[in-house]
């Protein structure tokens, strides 16, 4: 049974990738490490960030709303003392990368292209200082840019991260692709707001958090669908996976590979047990490569 | 790999309106954990609640292999843990964070608000001759006291004056506290900060056990960030015990 | 204590409205319909339908997806069978309607104008067969024209209910205020698929359904908080609304009134509960008029 | 206003390794419920499961002021169900849905498959001198076959032979159907379209209830749509007993 699958060039001995934000290398001993196909690091900015007040989680039905607000040490302190650690899990490594300004990410790609890692995923789900603040990832003419710009900085492996708040996904899907990308993922987290009624005011320390887990599960499965459907890059996809029945729901629908995040959160075991309802599935329906799967959604019946 | 564990209930008894204690077989956890740490508990095995909630340790029985949660009904979670039988397995994950650091001071003060006893009656278990202040609003929150009594020195304080002296937990601290080289507390946001104020002018160390909303309990998320005087600090790691001059609470 | 609110020209004895789609007279003997300050019907379009095949219904966690495909008697036997016993619950009946070309709503406007009826909403979030299916509501000019062209065909009151697949849900709501919406109502259901992984087709009897129900209800939060912030007509909030304490973040956000709509379909007694929860909360608060607490949210200390 | 009601847990009890029967007190709807009909019955306080599940009334005690459904444990929701114990409250919506036209028909023949005995066992109780058909895998799943006979002729079919004939529920009808004015049928979807086929034939006319998702349960959703030969109609409101020779099976 072969469970490997390749995204352009880089090759996963199993579809199951961590997601940016729910893995730390310090919690590296909760993981069952051998069982997953690729971790992707929580963001990295170019200068250190102390991230957002608390608090910082927010529970709301079948969703975790969160407002981390890419705490993390900075690209210098990342590269001199986690990533050799990282290095040290042999697996691939995909370092998340974000900044303030577009110049911000072929420079860091620019730092990392030598050191070993697998490839970059390109978080643009933040804001864009030189543009009041909008989100890099809702203009897709940003997208193709920085996308270019990161290629051209380094041979590195590039992968944009989508965010659902783009005004057509697949719009900017295509943008990373024109830009020169290996793969996309998608989603990031759905901006959300939770109040308390009796103080008047957000339940996280900010005004808005990113809402993630099952609740955006089904949205999350229809956009990769969409993108899967119109981009000729593999896709990876990402959103409220729980069960190896919603990663094989999002291999059907056209991903190429799953992230794995809320999840984590609440049972770090989940690779393991993913994997084998993988296998498991596999056996019984005779499929003997989970690429035949990718994509394999009958639409016919309906429209 | 320290992923979740399963543990037996063997015993759920209430012991007041909406306070029960969960005794749970589960050697590992049993062998390792230390006073001031605790587990991260799947209410359900659905996906609500969501995430799994964060209780101290209150008890251990090594031989057994079994040690006991105190818990208080608050919300959905709470309700969920509280209708389990014996014999059902639950799924956790622990022991998580930092303990009080009890074997590095001789003669610590140990002071519990409500249900904060949870954490410090493990720890009263663990040090010698402890002593130990127990505040709470009246007699019926004085959970386990009995039984505290058995091996501890208690100094009862209730806000009513139903039981002990009347007043807050902390009303006499500025001087029982000379006796002892450290503080050890754990209690609502309120009385902490009071602990904290009074130990700094005693310039007597204080570790007190905070309380933050938590997703992972593990370190992954860095949602339980907690402000320092070193910038912010991640409760279930760093915590949840905590030095009181450190925290800006 | 008062509970009522003004939508313009509309006003309601208490914000609690009935959603479209979870009411249909047949069923009003469930409903608590003195506690209810609005009814809006399912919507209507000009000729009958007969809606999508079977299975219309997917749950998914904290969500129901659903495919009804506005399955109506049409205008007509709407007008000559049903308006009259909606008439008579004695209830401002607010009639949905749809179309699948831009004239069909004011026609339907011009027909319903002398009919009894408290006023319109406009269902944008379904497929314009004119420009090859693309939804009404995502195109902001679209918008603004329906409204404008149903304003002219009828003195009745319109409020067009806004899609959260549009690009920028503000812009949106803003083109409905130009075109002299006297109130936008959000968020219709969410676009989102689930596979069933054996036979790799749909859930649904179509390839994709909309999601509503408590998982949306931190998605819808935000947007309906963004809508009332930038346009200056009264919002109706919608998604996800379970409880009082739903219904109350939703009016602290901006909404003047709400919309309860999955909630209805498994519990018909909620409009009750919900007002008595309501009331319950303003006279803890020592709040003597519900309008004080529209759009009350201190925004101060978060960004 | 017909709202949800409350009904107590009178009884549990497990008649199968994962099918049981819950006797509820909840005197409005014994009274008022006809045989086919259902409750839709929330199955946890919380949102998960979302919606209500549809159950069949089973039996009815109208003195008592009581009824019972027989539940096949196949998901989330009727795992909550079958962990209610005595004295817990259910929140239910009923009774909804068509009944049996059984007073229209003098000698009706009754066929149940399965878990399709949960209706039929309630018709039957109400018909005089029923005749039944009961069809299931084996004789484990036989439910209720004993109290079943006690007040009907019961002609029992399994497909691996271990209780009556060895066949289908079907594989006689064709016969046994020409002394009955009309087929009353509940069970899996292949056993009614045989069902169905068969009373053609014979010029009986056939009622069945059948299943389809569904979100309110009383008509106003439009989500449990069933294709017939006059369009779609309702299973909740127009189901689910349904004319055989009407449904698009
Ligand atoms: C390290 C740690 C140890 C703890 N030990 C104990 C213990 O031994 N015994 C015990 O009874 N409780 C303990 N708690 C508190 C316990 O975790 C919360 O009461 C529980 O998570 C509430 O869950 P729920 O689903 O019942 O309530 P929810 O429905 O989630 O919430 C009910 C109320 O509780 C508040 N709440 C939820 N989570 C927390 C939290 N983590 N901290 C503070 N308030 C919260 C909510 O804001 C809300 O007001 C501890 C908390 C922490 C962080
Ligand atoms: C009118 C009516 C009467 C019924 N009477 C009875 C009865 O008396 N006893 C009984 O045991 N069951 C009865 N059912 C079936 C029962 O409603 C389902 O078994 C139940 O809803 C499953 O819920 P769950 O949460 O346990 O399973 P889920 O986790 O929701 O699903 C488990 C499996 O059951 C399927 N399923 C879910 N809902 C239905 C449904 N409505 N119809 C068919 N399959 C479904 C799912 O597709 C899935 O494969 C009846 C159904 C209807 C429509
Ligand atoms: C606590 C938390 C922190 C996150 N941090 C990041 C991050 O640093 N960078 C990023 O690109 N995505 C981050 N995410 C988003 C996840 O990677 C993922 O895209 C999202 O949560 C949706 O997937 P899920 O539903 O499986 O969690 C974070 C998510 C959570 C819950
Ligand atoms: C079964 C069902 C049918 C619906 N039909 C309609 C409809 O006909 N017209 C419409 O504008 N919205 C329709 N909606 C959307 C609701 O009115 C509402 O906007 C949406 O469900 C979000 O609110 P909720 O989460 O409270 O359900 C329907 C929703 C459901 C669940
Ligand atoms: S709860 Fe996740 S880092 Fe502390
Ligand atoms: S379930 Fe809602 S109409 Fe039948």
């Amino acid at each position: 049974m072969n469970l490997s699958i390749s995204l352009g060039n880089l090759w996963l001995k199993n579809p199951i990738i961590i997601a940016s934000g729910v893995f730390s290398i310090d919690s590296a001993p909760y993981f069952p490490l051998p069982d997953i196909g690729a971790v992707i690091t929580k963001t990295i900015t170019p200068l250190p960030r102390e991230g957002n007040p608390s608090p910082r989680l927010w529970e709301t039905t079948g969703g975790l709303m969160n407002s981390i607000g890419l705490q993390n040490v900075g690209l210098k302190r990342f590269i001199d003392e986690e990533l050799p650690r990282y290095l040290e899990l042999s697996l691939p490594i995909i370092v998340s990368i974000s900044g303030e300004k577009e110049d911000d990410f072929p420079q860091m790609a620019e730092k990392l292209k030598d050191k070993g890692v697998s490839g970059l995923e390109l978080n643009l789900s933040c804001p864009n200082v030189e543009r009041g603040g909008m989100h890099f990832g809702k203009d897709a003419e940003v997208v193709k840019r920085i996308v270019r710009e990161v290629k051209r900085a380094s041979s590195l492996w590039v992968m944009p991260k989508l965010t659902p708040q783009a005004p057509d996904i697949v719009e900017t899907a295509q943008a990373g692709r024109e830009g020169g990308a290996d793969a996309v993922s998608l989603v990031n987290t759905f901006l959300a707001m939770a109040l308390d009624i009796k103080t008047r005011s957000s339940r996280l320390g900010t005004l808005m958090g990113g809402l993630s887990g099952p609740a955006i599960k089904p949205i999350a499965l229809r956009m990769v669908y969409e993108v899967a459907k119109a981009v000729r890059i593999p896709v990876v996809g990402c959103g409220g996976i729980m069960t190896a029945e919603d990663a094989l729901e999002f291999i059907i629908a056209g991903a190429s590979a799953v992230e794995l995040g809320t999840v984590c959160l609440l049972n770090p075991s989940v690779p393991s047990e993913i994997l084998k309802g993988i296998k498991e599935f596999l056996r019984e329906e005779h499929i003997g490569d989970i690429r035949q799967l990718i994509g394999s959604l009958k639409t016919s019946n309906n429209g | 790999m320290r992923g979740p564990q399963k543990a037996k209930v063997v015993e759920k008894s209430f012991i007041g309106e909406d306070v029960f204690i969960l005794k749970l077989l589960q050697p590992f956890i049993a062998e390792e954990c230390r006073p001031g740490q605790f587990v991260n508990v799947r209410c359900s095995p659905l996906y609500e609640p969501l995430l799994r909630r964060p209780l101290s340790i209150f008890d251990v029985d090594r031989e057994k292999g079994e040690f006991s949660l105190l818990i208080r009904i608050v919300g959905k979670g709470t309700k969920l843990l509280s209708q389990h039988k014996e014999g059902d397995e639950l799924d956790l994950l622990g022991p998580l964070g930092s303990a009080f650091p009890y074997n590095q001071y001789k003669n610590p003060l140990l002071i519990a608000g409500g249900i904060g006893i949870a954490p410090l009656y493990f720890l009263a278990k663990t040090v010698d001759h402890p002593t130990i202040i127990f505040g709470a609003k009246n007699k019926k929150e004085l959970y386990t006291l009995e039984e505290l009594r058995e091996f501890a020195t208690v100094l009862v304080f209730t806000e009513d004056g139903s039981e002990g002296e009347k007043g807050m937990a902390t009303s006499k601290l500025h001087r029982l506290i000379l006796k002892h080289d450290s503080v050890f507390a754990c209690g609502p946001l309120g009385m902490l900060r009071e602990v904290v104020r009074i130990a700094k002018e005693a310039e007597v160390p204080s570790f007190i056990s905070l309380e933050e909303r938590m997703a992972c309990g593990f370190g992954a998320c860095l949602g339980c960030a907690v402000k320092t005087i070193k910038g912010y600090k991640m409760l279930c790691k760093d915590g949840p015990v905590m030095r009181g001059e450190e925290v800006m609470l």
